[in-house]
């Protein structure tokens, strides 16, 4: 068997699976829950074979069918296998499979739970899809695919009106980041000629070394006569609206918290670790095609995103919420990465924000399942005894994700640290260091008042561990959390881009952050800082002191600064307005108007006429001679 | 004789047959019309197999003259334009002839004129004779009208069952009038379309005539299609009619005119086209944009699909619009995937009427529990509905923007926002009312559909919308060389647009064509 | 001159002699029944005398050419012959609501209309143009006001008596004047003359006036006054009759006048006739809209469709004098199916309002599909007669505009279309009434007599007939046309 | 003076005119009938008049033809009057309504 036909099984092991859920175990739980962690598993199996087998740099770097061919439009279904799609791919099947199996445990009360599985296969096939795409189409088709089956998962409580309402919100508002990708897509390819990512690059490169660009243009740009980089920058623009859209970044940052609507595993997966990746994945993997003002923008969203997700986070109470908008924050991190054109640092983080992120996640769930779906912190409290496993696992996710060395977190985060000082971005890093410590905070404020002090409500003292099935993937998780900085998943990133990297052993790794000091020590500072503030205000505090202090402002981060509001008074309402203007231009003025007139006219006159035949016969005979004479007149008349 | 004539022969032959039927025979009667539409179905299975892409001329042709005197003759015949809408229509019927069991009363009387109706546009549809391309459409004109009149629903009935009827004869006679003058003016004595357009290949249509004729064509043939701003018909008719109906007459019916425009109108009107051109798409902003909007404020479940099914129309248009192989081929992939769409679609409104009595969107709710396969169905009607990936309409859409984008960006910009946002919107809408939420007490009764009989229909429908969604190179293989051809004549005379070279693994740069070398000297370029 | 050219005629007037003697003969509950053997020998004239090579179907002149036998003759003795027989199945329905026993004296009247309608048919000459005229409309009068117990039948009588005696009169006076200008009566001879008085006043007011009479058969624009109330009023068949017969009559003489006659007068008028064809079509689907009364309903629509004819005549050309004979014949076996459900659902109601179709499609589903399939036909949709002939007047009229590049002719087509538009709405709501009307009173299934099945499955047979395979008809209507255009 | 065709004519022409003007004027059926008889008449003596003067029988023999389908007319029309007025009473026009519209 053929080495390039293992990723084309990877990639639809999960489809088959959902096919075949959907169609024939639907009535046996059990069975489909199988079906599906098989296929997600084997798959994961199969990409450490296939990486093992040839590395993360392999001989055949693409494998692909026509799909679609009409004329100019040249569509493959190919598959792109590098070092960042195999990476994604280890993510993907790895972090997922461990999820897959927790859900097991956590969904195993929920009679629905065929149906669970079969969607969680779906998003596992369309988000492997959307890594191993090799051109455009392919990519926004499986990420759309990715966007309905986030949709179905997050509505899969149907019944629950708020889960239906999340799954809608999700759903439109990843629409309107795709709107704009789309439109980027038509315009690459009708600028560049092509979809697929190789011939593309090959193009930017030629035109980077092309001493005139004379005639380099296949057209003129569509929407207007501009110059080669300001083309580049709508398209690198537009494009990033997608990521936005995806990775929820502001302003389409709004969706992601309502999303925790779904079950925690769905959280976990879809809206921690995985998709809202794949807008940063697909920056990186576009970065090309991102000229420099392009960048610029990408960065400053994505600082913005962070800044501003932190603070919101700080005031939460449900726990999941608090993760949502860390997550938020965290994507606001990598985001700013590929805008200072760090992909390397980006796609560090992303890889070890996935593991501590589903880690955090998927602990957040063991809670909730312990408490009976009790998602307020402080109705918690003192559960680092009734449930150790879940407190052990979640204060190492906690540590990683506030980035405290050794811990994964730590060198990502300090990778994008560095970045941002080395492309001599102060105000950028400042708001980054800024944002490091209101991560810790928020993060220990969390884990204070949910895990340590006393109890707060009876749920919390009858609390209970959750069983092995689904503390095993926290341990797994908790491992690749701490270990994950230095095991050199950077090096593997090193050819990929423009730089080239000499592979690091796994002690250089650990000791790189020393490589440029001083981002380090802010980091760890910030930390600390971010540490204390949390010790001080939050041990063993019954209720939330920030609020008194900070007044205004609290509420305002408490409300999440309005945003959903300020969207529900002007798009939602926008759009609701212009449909009843048409609509009633419809009913009134086309429908009542023009086609009434027309029906009421023609009666009219019918009704009218027929006065004519009065039934009197000298009427008639007056008539007829008065005919004549008409006939007379215009035949002799003139 | 050829494999159409059995294709659009089985069912007005079952029709007959029917007459002689006596009424309460209803077992035996529902089992000649599906068995019919079955037949005719598993040929049009067999016919699209069989088809050779890219063949010269047309397939499965048959000529048999009926008035010489005229120069018409019934002539049939398939090339990728119609070979899928074919299938299409015929797949349709059965499922809307599966689907007519809902209808309870005076059955004899509905299966003949459901058989009519679908023997007829079948018909049309295999016709390369201008005569019988418009004569065997109009056989579905009464069948229509005493349908909805018959088994419609609503108190608006006779108000809809007149518009429809008025509105779809005013078109059809505009167009009428247009393919007489096509026919006179073309001097090529026939109404042999292959004929005429060989004719016109060595002396084209005066410039003045095109002028005149292709109006006419567009507007009748747009009226038939509810090109905006004629499209009030289309939601109002469909929001009355019973489920068959809707499903044949919104799958297979509407897209009669765009054939026609296609078919006849590009070809050989080339220059009136181009010059019309924007004027098609600046319309089908209108179907696309505003009656998305119309459609997001629809309380009533038939009005929202009717509305969006005339949203969709408005893709077509553009595709046809656009003028290039892309668009064209795009076009025709929309006819296809939204035919089987609105079919589904209304099968499955018709079914949640049948259960619940009411398709008012405030009073339905959560169905999803008790309807856990009529719920799918819907949900991933509604998907397909906003062009998700997977799904036929999808591949058409795309590929119609990608065409449009260099002849009409602006207005592709706008088409992507309606096709985007206001379909997802309306769509989540409806299934956030209709399928999520809580189940109203009153609904614990209803049941979801439990025979394989039942299911069969929506399961098609289903089944053929994801095939050609996963592969569309099934049809596009078929429709390219004919689209082509098509294309070809109607760009005649203008300066062949953008080539950009097929790339099969896409390493190889592209290439361009020598006009472009001109366009390409801009300020802009030299920079 | 050889008699035998109007042995069809003579054997048509004897028979009518016939059935009055017959009168004495039978007793009066068997007299209906006369009918048949009148239908028979009917028949028998078709089959043996206007076959192919029948012994009255060979060409000629006669009455030194006063009256000639031609392929439009032929065309038009066939048409009549079968209106007749349909007519004379409608009027044996029709018995029971006529004066006890006078059924046969009501035959003899029909077939000695038909008599006159045959004469009109070759007529050639003024002369015999008048006569023929004369010899349709006297009967009519008292065909139309037969139902003697009936004041609206009396009251329809005595409208037509006025009315068509005012339009003889203005014809006799428009004959007189073109046979004193011109001196000449035939028509073959004055088309020879006729162009020298091109511009002579007296004469071109001659042909207004005789234009004026043959306008008054046909019920065209602005003498259409007449037809409603007495389609109303004259007994159905008799309605049927008119509508048909002697509609035919008229246009085949204006046909004659206007082309054999007097082209060149013609070929100035194309204007005129434009006009009058458009207001016709107007007038006639729109007053008919808010109309209830059945009989009514259908005069307008009789008025409407002489509009459409007349889009044929104001072609000016071979086409379109072929379309006006096709879609004369589609007419008579729609007009008939439709007078025919008339006279058998309306039966025993008082009233002849729409509403008594109410319930049809149950009382009766093989009335109700005739009806449905004589008003779609009459709206002109396929696969009916119907269709077909307004598709070949609407090629004829669209063919002469792109001859002449007269634009009145685009737009008269399109007022065609607006017409059509406009009489689909009242059409479909008769076949509303019989399908899904809520006032469905009594749901008594209608038996129908074996007679009357078979002319109703003629008159459906011919329908699809000519909507279907249009080739015989049209071959022979072009034969016919070619008469005229030399 | 001498009396030539156009007297005639316009005496033919006067009486034609009459003849209208009594159908439009007059309310009694007979008198309306009696000015339809004055028209055809009318028509007659321009016939005559035409063939004396264009020394041709045709006009004449039509004449005859006239006179005898007057008069045929005639007995169906009074015949019809007289039914009408057994059923009404009255030969006035405006009692012939019951049909309109």
């Amino acid at each position: 068997m053929k080495l390039e036909v293992l990723p084309w099984i990877i990639l639809f092991l999960p489809l088959l699976a959902a096919t075949v859920i959907t169609l024939f175990t639907l009535r046996c739980r059990t069975t489909s829950a199988l079906i599906s962690i098989g296929a997600i598993v084997t798959g994961f199996i199969l990409t450490i074979a296939f990486i093992g087998a040839n590395g993360f740099h392999p001989a055949v770097s693409e494998t692909a069918v026509n799909w679609l061919s009409i004329g100019g439009l040249q569509i493959d279904f190919g598959l792109k296998l590098d070092a960042l799609s195999l990476m994604m791919l280890l993510i993907v099947t790895g972090v997922g499979g461990a999820i897959h199996i927790y859900s097991f445990g956590y969904m195993h009360e929920d009679k629905g739970m065929a149906r669970f599985f079969a969607f969680m296969s779906l998003f596992t096939f369309s988000m492997l899809g959307v890594v191993l795409a090799n051109n455009f189409l392919m990519m926004f088709i499986f990420w759309e695919l990715v966007g309905v089956s986030s949709y179905l998962l997050i509505g899969f409580w149907f019944e629950k009106p708020s889960a239906g309402d999340a799954a809608k919100k999700a759903f439109i508002t990843n629409r309107l980041g795709d709107f704009g990708f789309l439109l980027g897509i038509l315009a690459v390819w009708a600028f560049l000629g092509s979809l697929n990512f190789s011939a593309l690059q090959d193009r930017i490169i030629e035109h980077k070394n092309s001493a005139n660009t004379i005639g380099f243009f296949l057209t003129r740009f569509p929407l207007g006569d501009f110059s080669f980089d300001m083309n580049m920058t709508i398209i690198g623009l537009l494009l990033f609206c997608g990521a936005v859209g995806k990775s929820a970044q502001f302003p389409l940052h709004v969706w992601l918290p309502d999303a925790m609507e779904g079950p925690t595993p769905v959280s976990a997966l879809i809206h921690a670790a995985t998709m809202v990746a794949a807008g940063v994945y697909m920056l990186c993997r576009v970065l090309f095609l991102l000229n420099a003002d392009a960048l610029h923008v990408i960065a400053y969203i994505g600082g913005f995103t962070a800044l501003l997700a932190a603070l919101i986070a700080v005031q939460q109470n449900d726990i999941k919420r608090i993760l949502a908008y860390s997550t938020l924050s965290q994507l606001g991190y990598m985001v700013m990465a590929v805008g200072l054109s760090g992909p390397t640092p980006a796609m560090f983080h992303l890889t070890t924000h996935a593991f501590f992120k589903a880690l955090l996640f998927l602990g957040a769930g063991s809670v909730i399942h312990g408490l009976h779906e009790e998602q307020d912190i402080w109705k918690m409290g003192g559960l680092k005894k009734k449930m150790p496993v879940t407190f052990w696992t979640f204060i190492i996710g906690t540590l990683a994700l506030s980035g405290v060395p050794p811990f994964s977190g730590f060198y990502s985060k300090d990778s994008i640290l560095a970045q941002a000082l080395n492309t001599k971005n102060y105000l950028l890093f400042a708001v980054a260091v800024f944002v490091a410590a209101l991560t810790t905070f928020y993060m220990f404020r969390l884990f204070f008042v949910a895990f340590l002090g006393e109890a707060r409500t009876e749920k919390a003292k009858h609390a209970h561990e959750s069983p092995k099935v689904m503390t095993l993937p926290l341990i797994a998780l908790a491992v690749f959390a701490v270990i994950g900085g230095f095991i050199g998943i950077t090096n593997n990133y090193g050819s990929q881009f423009f730089v080239e990297h000499e592979p690091l052993s796994v002690a250089q790794q650990a000791l790189e952050p020393l490589h440029n000091i001083f981002p380090m020590l802010l980091g760890i500072s910030a930390v600390a800082v971010g540490l204390f503030a949390a010790f001080t205000l939050y041990k063993n505090a019954a209720t939330d002191p920030l609020p008194a202090k900070l007044g205004g402002l609290a509420t305002a981060m408490k409300n999440r600064f309005y945003f959903d509001e300020l969207y529900e008074a002007t798009v939602i309402r926008a759009h609701d307005f212009i449909a009843a203007v048409a609509d009633w231009i419809d009913r009134w003025i086309i429908e009542g108007a023009c086609i009434g007139l027309v029906r009421g006219g023609t009666d009219l006159t019918g009704r009218a006429l027929r006065l004519a035949q009065t039934g009197n016969l000298q009427t008639y005979a007056f008539l007829f001679v008065l005919g004549v004479a008409l006939l007379l007149y215009f035949v002799l008349g003139k | 004789m050829s494999i159409l004539t059995y294709i659009a022969g089985w069912p007005l032959l079952a029709a007959l047959a029917l007459i002689v039927v006596p009424r309460n025979y209803r077992v035996i009667i529902r089992a000649i019309a599906v068995l019919a539409t079955f037949i005719s179905a598993v040929l049009a299975v067999k016919m699209f197999a069989q088809f050779v892409p890219g063949a010269n001329g047309f397939q499965f042709e048959q000529q048999i003259p009926w008035v010489e005197s005229l120069g018409i003759s019934y002539h049939v015949g398939v090339d990728g334009l119609n070979v899928g809408l074919i299938l299409m229509g015929a797949i349709v019927a059965f499922a809307a002839a599966l689907c007519s069991w809902e209808i309870q009363t005076r059955e004899k009387e509905f299966y003949i004129l459901l058989l009519v109706m679908t023997g007829g546009i079948l018909g049309a549809f295999a016709s390369l004779d201008l005569f019988f391309f418009y004569f065997l459409h109009e056989l579905a004109l009464v069948p229509t009208f005493i349908m909805i009149g018959v088994w419609g629903r609503g108190e608006k009935k006779n108000y809809a069952t007149f518009q429809i009827t008025l509105y779809l004869s005013i078109g059809a006679l505009i167009a009428l009038i247009g393919l007489i003058a096509l026919y006179l003016q073309s001097g090529a004595n026939t109404f042999d379309i292959p004929k005429i357009i060989e004719h016109a290949k060595t002396n084209p249509l005066a410039v003045n005539a095109q002028n005149f004729i292709f109006p006419l064509l567009l507007f009748g043939f747009g009226i038939l299609v509810s090109l905006w701003p004629f499209h009030s018909w289309a939601p109002l008719g469909y929001g009355v009619a019973p489920s068959p109906t809707a499903m044949l007459h919104a799958g297979v019916l509407k897209k009669f005119g765009l054939y026609g425009l296609i078919r006849i109108a590009l070809p050989l009107l080339p220059q009136a086209a181009q010059s019309w051109a924007h004027v098609i798409a600046w319309l089908c902003v209108g179907n696309i944009l505003y009656v998305g909007w119309v459609a997001m404020r629809q309380k009533d479940l038939n009005l929202l699909i009717g509305n969006s099914s005339v949203a969709h129309m408005g893709f077509i248009f553009l595709g046809i619009a656009s003028l290039n192989l892309i668009g064209v081929t795009g076009a025709v992939l929309i006819m296809i995937a939204h035919g089987f769409l609105a079919a589904l679609t209304f099968a499955l409104s018709g079914y949640i009427y049948k259960q619940t009595g009411t398709l008012q969107i405030s009073e339905l709710g959560g169905l999803c529990r008790k309807l856990p396969f009529i719920g799918t169905a819907l949900l991933m009607a509604a998907m397909a509905g906003c062009g998700l990936p997977g799904f036929a309409n999808f591949v058409g859409e795309a590929t119609v923007f990608f065409g449009a984008w260099k002849a009409f960006p602006w207005v592709t910009v706008l088409s992507l926002w309606g096709a985007l946002v206001i379909g997802g919107i309306y769509m989540t809408r409806v299934i956030r009312n209709i399928l999520h939420g809580p189940l109203p007490e009153k609904w614990n009764s209803i049941s979801d559909a439990s025979s394989t009989w039942r299911k069969l229909p929506y399961a098609l429908l289903l089944a053929s919308l994801l095939v050609f969604g996963f592969l569309p190179k099934l049809l596009t293989d078929k429709i390219n060389p004919d689209a082509q051809k098509i294309v070809n004549m109607a760009t005649a005379g203008k300066n062949a647009d953008v080539v950009i070279a097929p790339r099969s693994s896409g390493r190889e740069s592209a290439h361009y064509s020598l006009a472009e070398n001109q366009s390409r000297l801009t300020p802009a370029a030299t920079k | 001159m050889n008699a035998s050219l109007i042995s069809l005629e003579i054997s048509v007037i004897g028979l009518g002699l016939v059935l009055m003697l017959a009168d004495f003969f039978v007793p009066a509950e068997r007299r209906r029944f006369i009918g048949y053997a009148a239908i028979a020998a009917l028949g028998v004239l078709l089959v043996a005398g206007l076959s192919g090579n029948g012994s009255c179907s060979q060409f000629g002149t006669a009455f030194n050419g006063m009256f000639v036998n031609d392929a439009l003759s032929l065309f038009f003795k066939r048409f009549f012959i079968v209106a007749a027989i349909l007519v004379l199945f409608m009027a044996a329905e029709f018995s029971d609501r006529l004066a006890a026993g006078s059924i046969a004296e009501y035959y003899s009247l029909i077939v000695f209309a038909l008599a006159g309608m045959l004469f009109a048919a070759s007529s050639n000459d003024f002369t015999m143009l008048f006569v023929s005229i004369e010899l349709i409309t006297i009967t009519f009068y008292v065909l139309v006001s037969f139902q003697r117990g009936k004041l609206q039948s009396l009251e329809a009588g005595v409208k037509y008596l006025i009315l068509g005696a005012l339009s003889s009169a203005f014809m006799v006076f428009g004959i007189a004047l073109i046979w004193g200008t011109t001196g000449k009566l035939n028509f073959t001879e004055l088309a020879a003359v006729a162009p020298q008085f091109a511009d002579s006043k007296i004469f071109l007011l001659g042909v207004l006036f005789v234009l004026v009479g043959l306008g008054f058969k046909i019920a065209m624009f602005p003498f259409q006054i007449w037809a409603p109330d007495v389609y109303q009023g004259a007994p159905t068949p008799t309605t049927a009759f008119l509508a048909v017969g002697s509609k035919a009559a008229g246009f085949v003489l204006l046909l004659r006048v206007l082309f054999t006659a007097v082209p060149s007068v013609t070929h100035n008028w194309a204007n005129l006739l434009i006009i009058i064809s458009g207001i016709t079509i107007l007038y006639g689907n729109l007053c008919a809209i808010p109309q209830r009364n059945l009989k009514r309903l259908l005069g307008y629509s009789s008025i409407a469709h002489a509009g459409y004819l007349l889009l044929g005549v104001a072609a000016l050309s071979a086409s379109g004098q072929a379309a006006v004979l096709y879609y004369l014949a589609g007419y008579l076996f729609t007009v008939m199916a439709a007078f025919m459900v008339i006279a058998l659902v309306l039966r025993h109601l008082a009233t002849e309002d729409i509403s008594g179709l109410a319930g049809l499609s149950q009382r009766s589903p093989l009335l109700a599909a005739t009806m449905t399939i004589a008003m779609v036909s009459l709206a002109g949709i396929p696969p009916l007669a119907g269709f077909f002939g307004k598709f070949l007047l609407l090629k004829s009229v669209i063919e002469t505009a792109q001859v002449t590049g007269n634009h009145g002719y685009y737009c008269l087509a399109f007022t065609a279309l607006a017409g059509v538009i406009i009489s689909l709405y009242y059409y479909f709501g008769v076949v509303r009434a019989i399908y899904w009307s809520k006032s469905a009173t009594d749901l008594s299934p209608i038996e129908l007599s074996a007679p009357a099945k078979v002319s109703i499955w003629v008159c459906i047979a011919g329908m699809f007939w000519l909507g279907l395979f249009p080739n015989m008809v049209l071959n022979f209507a072009n034969e016919a046309a070619k008469v005229l255009g030399k | 003076m001498h009396v030539g065709l156009q007297h005639y004519l316009v005496v033919s022409f006067m009486l034609f005119s009459l003849g209208l003007l009594g159908v439009i004027m007059r309310r009694n059926l007979l008198v309306i009938y009696m000015s339809l008889e004055l028209m055809l008449n009318a028509a007659n003596l321009a016939l005559v008049s035409f063939s004396r003067f264009n020394n041709k029988l045709d006009g004449q023999v039509l004449v005859f033809f006239i006179i005898t389908v007057a008069a045929a007319e005639v007995a169906v029309g009074l015949a019809l009057i007289v039914a009408l007025y057994r059923k009404r009473q009255s030969a006035h026009v405006e009692d012939l309504t019951s049909m309109k519209l």
